[in-house]
């Protein structure tokens, strides 16, 4: 009798739990900042944003000009703020999500619909910035800033004559002489994504034999590789460990920059075409205080605050209003930063060839497995 | 002499009856002192492993979110594919050498450690747990920074003629991380165990057998085994889920189990598959430790 | 209590020299980071003279001083709450006999086996549906936080301090416990007077590791966070990504000094306890 | 005299084992009272359960009139001394001893006081302050006795306290205790498997097999009449010779040799005579005796003890051992030599199994 009693409360809590994972999916709210005004305050501002993406100084600068307090929490993956936003109830009224995390989120019903009523400043938007594949019409995301995933060099070693091509990681007759000394990035969609365009296909392709042909390419690789490695990739190229390495624009330029020989490092998007991709804000579907974010965003968006974004963390700006404001209080470093960045070079393929990730839906499983089966 | 009162009540005459009562009320305590982390345990962590349990049966949808509708065994039948064959004995082979180099380590430190005075032990072992409040991760980007090719341990070697040995982005320097990172979960029950022999008992032994390694193989270890089996196990477990370590020492070029599970979750965003692996290494670990306790004839 | 047999000969220094090197190989990262937390250049590794300034942006930067304020609530509250629940457990398992023990003793050892990124997606789930279920019944709108992160530390928690808890009690003879209360102790004064003093090593040893766990922990902690609560792991973890520099060197020096200072804390508070 | 402790029908069951078998006891006051028995008997049950450390299945337990058979141990007026010692080692010699008084709530001074006079009453004095691992076994088995006795219990309660003692600290230590015995006036139960130990110290011995009671009485008695054939085993050596009774004066041994041995048994009962090695005497064969006290043998081993020898004297095919005190007045025997082994009738106790 006892028995039974208590597995029926155990079954009970069960149901209960089972209910409301059930019940979770459908209760995305479109319209609770619908109502929001320009400047409109309804709480403090919490923000969740990647790692050293934004000066503290700047959302306090925020908090202080509308009276509110804010709290600054920092992930590492897209990945590992998605289940965090998906389980609801998470309390963050702005994320910044990259493209293809937003595409995911619009269909989850995860961001809410932006009312761009409120955020006049998005007319400061680059026109390169309208149509995304991911937000077509604008009505969830606005673009925070962007770069693109390219080859970084250590030419003291490897020298100044190599083509600009993803060739110089992929094919063994270029570059087999720095054998152990070459890193690619430790993510299935980017470095797959490599290997496709080395091979001429789309880095969002959802062919299975292209995708095996990438494979391939990547297993024979491996054994020349150094490491698979995401957070690294720059140090290792100025610490000696790799003399070619694969990674993000911005990264690679802070750490050259960095060094006092720093003319020795190129950073390239080879000519077959590399990964740009764009982070954006956007606010969760149960944001606490979403007239807040939204005033957030549009005060971010004003062309001061643009420039200060990128001033701080030195990625490039969506903001059109805001490339005359920037570097004005900036040494000598800035400059030649944006000499890096504005180098023609820099695309060897043109801006055309950059392509961004898309989600793939049910095909990233394939992505993955064909990633850990390269790897052996 | 002083009274006590000892019959405020009168005592009852002993029956079987009052037996199973005073048995019964005395299993209740047990119950009560358990009851709290009992209750603890299933509100926050078996409730919530029903729900991943769910999710294995699940199947991920279009966009990386889990779709809980259709229930079917796909995870688990993906388990059978060949690569999570390699990835799986790779994992173990890599556990077991960790937790043999940990033992052979720890096991003469830990008896070093009990031959000490008291006072002196207690320091000692307090350095051994002081490097483990740093943080996991910077311990880990430490030991890149000795074994990379400008680091102090091609240094050394170099210095000493044997030529440049690069350990960085190889296995061995996943298992030198790993055994660094989970020595002390070795040491701490070893020592605890050794501890405890009566000093007379391996005085005698020395005696009765004359060499060490004797006494050694038919006194001391058997009764340190105990300690064995826990620090094992301690260094075992966390070793086969490791993901960490062989990322950023072994720099990822294979692939193990630990950072399978992490790549289901947070890269490919395969819940149900990530659910139903994690469900198979609990199932391994449970499964070696039984063999392991059967072994050693004794509950941890 | 008795001193294991002295080495002697050969096996004395073979066993010396094992103890150094082992110290050795514990310390030499250590010393490397905290010299380079010094080190004037952004690569770990490279020495670019001495500076103080990575402490400065530690100590400037609001958020990592709030992480490492969270940290250290959340250290306290975990490790004193599941010593408390671990102790209990322990002596359950080793001192009686009850209905549904092996269910127990079973349930406990899960928590140190399993994947720490599948429990934290379990209780990420978890609380998404706990809070949920909450405020429909009881109109109880929690946030996810200092309690979401303490609650989930303590499922881990009361696990490993069990198991050290019971290592310690399965060494003690029941003896010790019998002469008590046959020395009218009650069951709780023969507890407090006799068993607790036994076991407090093993108290003090759970406990530690209790501390150091909290401390370490980042994927459970970063799914189970809300606004505000990141914790000190998780900032350095967010840091990494953008590069390593001596900046979480300098964190990790400041870790460690004060979890040195809170055992530090808590063993002068248990002696002033005791003398006074 | 009055009854210190009483037993009535006590049984003690661990799950289907039956540690202890409807035991009926009385232990008076005042004496020095041994359970004995080989491991595994029940003798350390019984105790602990007069202790209250373990609840009896069944049966009533009383000391000194008042039932308390299912009381908790601390409300019983009884202390053990506990086989290891079970001394706190985290506590002085000091404290140790003052545990009990501390737990009944005595004032700390008084505790004080006490301790310390008991401290010297076992010798200790000026060692208050150790703990106990600094101490020998000698001195810890001392602890553990003031430690006991501080609290003025009715009965003392020993559960092999002197097993973990050598042999020459061990004889001391019982002489002491008897006379400590003696000194404080109460009731010592004292469990042992070592039936020496439990004949030189006791006033009374129970001896226990397998969770029965099979005699209760004076060394003496249990030494010359056990009661069956395992008293006669266990206590001292004996020789045990198979038989049926033919009468109350005689028994047929196994090989047809008769034996006078009073017994009460009913013709044709299946029993063992005893006799006492040290009992019997043996002298050169002269001629065929027909005494139903003697058996004629031939010597078959000799064992040496320095002040005495062992013969080994085999009879058709039995054999019987002879003690004899090694004394310049008696012939000594070689191996093969005939003799006649030969005893007082009351010598001779008949035991059933």
């Amino acid at each position: 009798m006892r028995k039974t009693r208590k597995l029926q409360v155990l079954g009970a809590i069960f149901a209960i739990s089972l209910l409301a994972v059930t019940a979770c999916g459908g209760d995305d709210d479109d319209s609770a900042g619908s109502a929001c005004e320009v400047g409109q305050i309804d709480g403090d501002l919490a923000m969740y944003n990647w790692a050293e993406y934004i000066d503290e100084e700047q959302l306090a600068a925020f908090a202080e000009e509308y009276d509110i307090s804010f709290t600054l929490d920092t992930y590492e993956s897209n990945e590992a703020m998605q289940p965090i936003i998906s389980a609801g109830n998470s309390g963050y009224d702005v994320i910044v999500p990259s493209d293809y995390m937003v595409s995911i989120l619009i269909e989850a019903g995860h961001i809410m619909k932006l009312n761009l009523d409120a955020i006049p400043n998005s007319s400061n938007i680059s026109d390169d910035f309208s149509g995304l594949y991911y937000d077509p019409k604008a009505e969830y995301s606005v673009p925070y800033q962007w770069g693109t995933t390219g080859i970084g060099v250590n030419t003291a070693v490897v020298g100044d004559d190599f083509p600009r091509s993803w060739g110089l990681i992929f094919d063994p007759a270029i570059s087999g002489e720095f054998n152990g000394q070459i890193q690619l990035l430790n993510d299935p969609r980017e470095t797959l994504g490599a290997a496709l365009k080395y091979l001429g296909y789309s880095l969002n392709t959802t062919s299975e034999s292209e995708l095996n042909e990438a494979k391939d390419l990547l297993a024979a690789t491996s054994s020349r590789l150094a490491a698979f490695n995401t957070d690294s990739a720059d140090e290792f190229l100025t610490s000696g460990e790799t003399v070619i390495g694969h990674g993000y624009s911005g990264d690679m330029f802070v750490q050259f920059l960095d060094q006092d020989n720093y003319e020795d490092y190129v950073y390239f998007v080879p000519e077959e075409g590399g990964t740009k991709w764009i982070d954006n804000m956007a606010i969760p579907f149960d944001a606490p205080s979403p007239c807040t974010a939204h005033t957030f965003i549009n005060w971010m968006l004003t062309a001061e605050q643009g420039a200060a974004l990128t001033d701080w963390n030195y990625y490039d700006t969506p903001n059109q209003a805001a490339l005359d404001l920037m570097g004005e209080d900036a040494e000598g470093y800035y400059d030649d930063l944006l000499d890096f960045i504005r180098n023609p070079e820099l695309f060897a393929g043109g801006v055309d060839s950059l392509e961004s990730i898309e989600d793939t839906g049910d095909f990233e499983t394939n992505y993955s497995d064909a990633f850990v089966n390269a790897k052996g | 002499m002083r009274k006590r009162k000892h019959t405020d009540h009168v005592v009852e005459v002993a029956t079987p009856e009052f037996e199973k009562a005073a048995q019964k009320k005395e299993s209740r305590r047990g119950l009560l002192m358990a009851l709290p982390s009992y209750l603890y345990l299933i509100l926050f962590f078996v409730i919530p492993l029903g729900i991943v349990l769910i999710y294995s049966f699940a199947t991920r949808n279009r966009f990386g979110g889990t779709d809980l509708s259709g229930w079917n065994l796909e995870s688990y039948e993906r388990i059978a594919e060949p690569i999570v064959r390699t990835i799986l004995f790779r994992s173990l082979w890599l556990a077991i050498l960790t937790t043999v180099i940990c033992l052979v380590i720890a096991y003469p430190f830990a008896y070093y450690l009990s031959t000490r005075k008291p006072t002196i032990r207690n320091v000692m072992l307090v350095f051994v747990m002081i490097p483990f409040w740093t943080n996991f991760l910077v311990r880990n980007y430490a030991w890149r920074v000795i074994l990379g090719n400008d680091g102090p341990f091609t240094k050394v070697t170099e210095f000493f003629g044997l030529g440049t040995h690069e350990l960085l982005f190889s296995q061995k320097a996943v298992v030198l991380g790993l055994v660094y990172g989970y020595l002390p979960f070795m040491i701490l029950p070893l020592y605890a165990a050794i501890e405890r022999i009566d000093g007379q008992l391996l005085e005698a032994s020395r005696d009765l057998y004359g060499n060490g390694w004797q006494s050694f193989k038919n006194v001391l270890l058997p009764l340190s085994m105990p300690g064995v089996i826990a620090g094992s196990i301690l260094v075992f477990v966390p070793s086969l889920g490791a993901y960490v370590t062989p990322e950023i020492l072994g720099g990822a070029k294979t692939t193990l189990l630990g950072s399978y599970i992490v790549t289901q979750f947070l890269t490919a965003r395969n819940w149900p598959f990530g659910a139903a692996l994690s469900f198979v290494l609990m199932a391994v670990m449970l499964l070696m430790t039984i063999i392991y306790f059967r072994k050693g004839g004794r509950t941890l | 209590m008795s001193n294991a047999v002295e080495p002697r000969g050969l096996s004395k220094i073979g066993l010396q020299i094992n103890g150094w090197l082992v110290y050795l190989f514990f310390y030499a990262p250590i010393v490397l980071l905290v010299i380079f937390s010094f080190s004037d250049s952004r690569n770990v590794g490279k020495w670019g003279g001495f500076t103080l300034g990575w402490y400065e942006q530690f100590i400037d930067s609001s958020n990592a001083r709030n992480a490492l304020e969270n940290s250290i609530k959340i250290a306290i509250v975990v490790t004193i709450i599941s010593v408390i629940l671990g102790t209990m457990s322990a002596l359950a398992l080793e001192r009686f006999t009850f209905k549904g023990k092996r269910v127990f003793d079973a349930l406990l050892y899960l928590p140190i086996i399993i994947p720490d990124v599948t429990m934290a997606v379990m209780l990420l789930l978890f609380f998404g549906e706990f809070f949920e279920i909450l405020d429909n019944l009881f109109g109880l709108q929690l946030r996810k936080g200092f309690w979401s992160i303490s609650i989930s530390h303590i499922a881990f928690n009361i696990s490993f301090v069990s198991v050290v808890v019971r290592a310690r009690l399965a060494g003690m003879s029941r003896d010790l416990e019998e002469a008590a209360v046959d020395l009218y102790a009650s069951r709780w004064k023969a507890f407090r007077h006799v068993t607790f003093p036994q076991i407090l090593p093993g108290i003090a040893g759970g406990a530690l590791l209790a501390m150091t766990l909290s401390l370490d922990d980042v994927v459970i902690t970063q799914f189970v966070a809300g606004p505000g609560w990141t914790t000190l792991p998780v900032y350095v973890f967010g840091l990494i990504r953008k590069g390593v520099t001596p900046l979480i060197n300098s964190i990790s020096v400041i870790m460690l000094v004060s979890s040195m200072l809170l055992v530090g804390l808590s063993l002068l508070a248990e002696r002033t306890r005791r003398g006074g | 005299m009055t009854a210190a402790v009483e037993l009535r029908g006590i049984t003690k069951k661990f799950g289907d084992v039956i540690a202890v078998d409807n035991v009926d006891l009385t232990i008076q006051d005042g004496e020095f009272f041994s359970l004995l028995g080989p491991s595994g008997c029940g003798k350390t049950t019984t105790l602990r359960m007069i202790a209250g450390l373990e609840f009896p299945t069944e049966g009533s337990l009383s000391i000194f009139g008042e039932e308390v058979g299912t009381l908790a141990p601390n409300k019983r007026s009884v202390n053990t001394v506990f086989q290891n010692y079970a001394l706190f080692p985290h506590l002085t010699v000091l404290d140790n001893v003052g545990f009990g008084l501390k737990m009944q709530g005595v004032a700390k001074k008084e505790t004080k006081e006490r301790s310390m006079e008991m401290i010297e009453l076992v010798q200790l004095a000026g060692l208050e302050t150790r703990k106990p691992s600094q101490m020998s076994g000698g001195q810890q088995q001392r602890v553990a006795l003031a430690r006991a006795l501080v609290n003025q219990p009715k009965v003392l309660l020993l559960d092999e306290p002197l097993g973990a003692l050598d042999l020459k600290l061990r004889q001391e230590m019982q002489l002491e205790l008897k006379k400590l015995q003696r000194d404080v006036g109460i009731s010592f139960v004292f469990v042992t498997h070592d039936q020496e130990e439990a004949l030189t110290m006791s006033d009374r011995i129970a001896v226990m097999h397998e969770g029965k009671l099979l005699q209760v009485a004076s060394p003496e008695e249990i030494y010359e009449s056990p009661a069956n054939r395992f008293v006669a085993d266990f206590i001292g050596r004996t020789n045990l010779l198979d038989g049926t009774t033919s009468d109350n004066e005689t028994v047929v041994l196994s090989n047809g040799t008769s034996i006078r041995a009073q017994n009460t048994f009913p013709e044709g009962t299946k029993v063992s005579i005893s006799i006492r090695p040290e009992r019997t005497e043996i002298t050169q064969r002269s001629e065929p005796s027909d005494s139903l006290s003697s058996i004629q043998g031939t010597v078959e081993t000799i064992t040496y003890l320095g002040n005495a020898r062992v013969y080994g004297v085999k009879f058709t095919w039995l054999s019987i051992e002879v003690r004899e005190e090694n004394r310049p007045d008696l012939e000594v025997f070689n191996v093969g030599d005939d003799v006649t082994v030969h005893w007082e009738h009351d010598a001779i106790s008949v035991v059933k199994d």
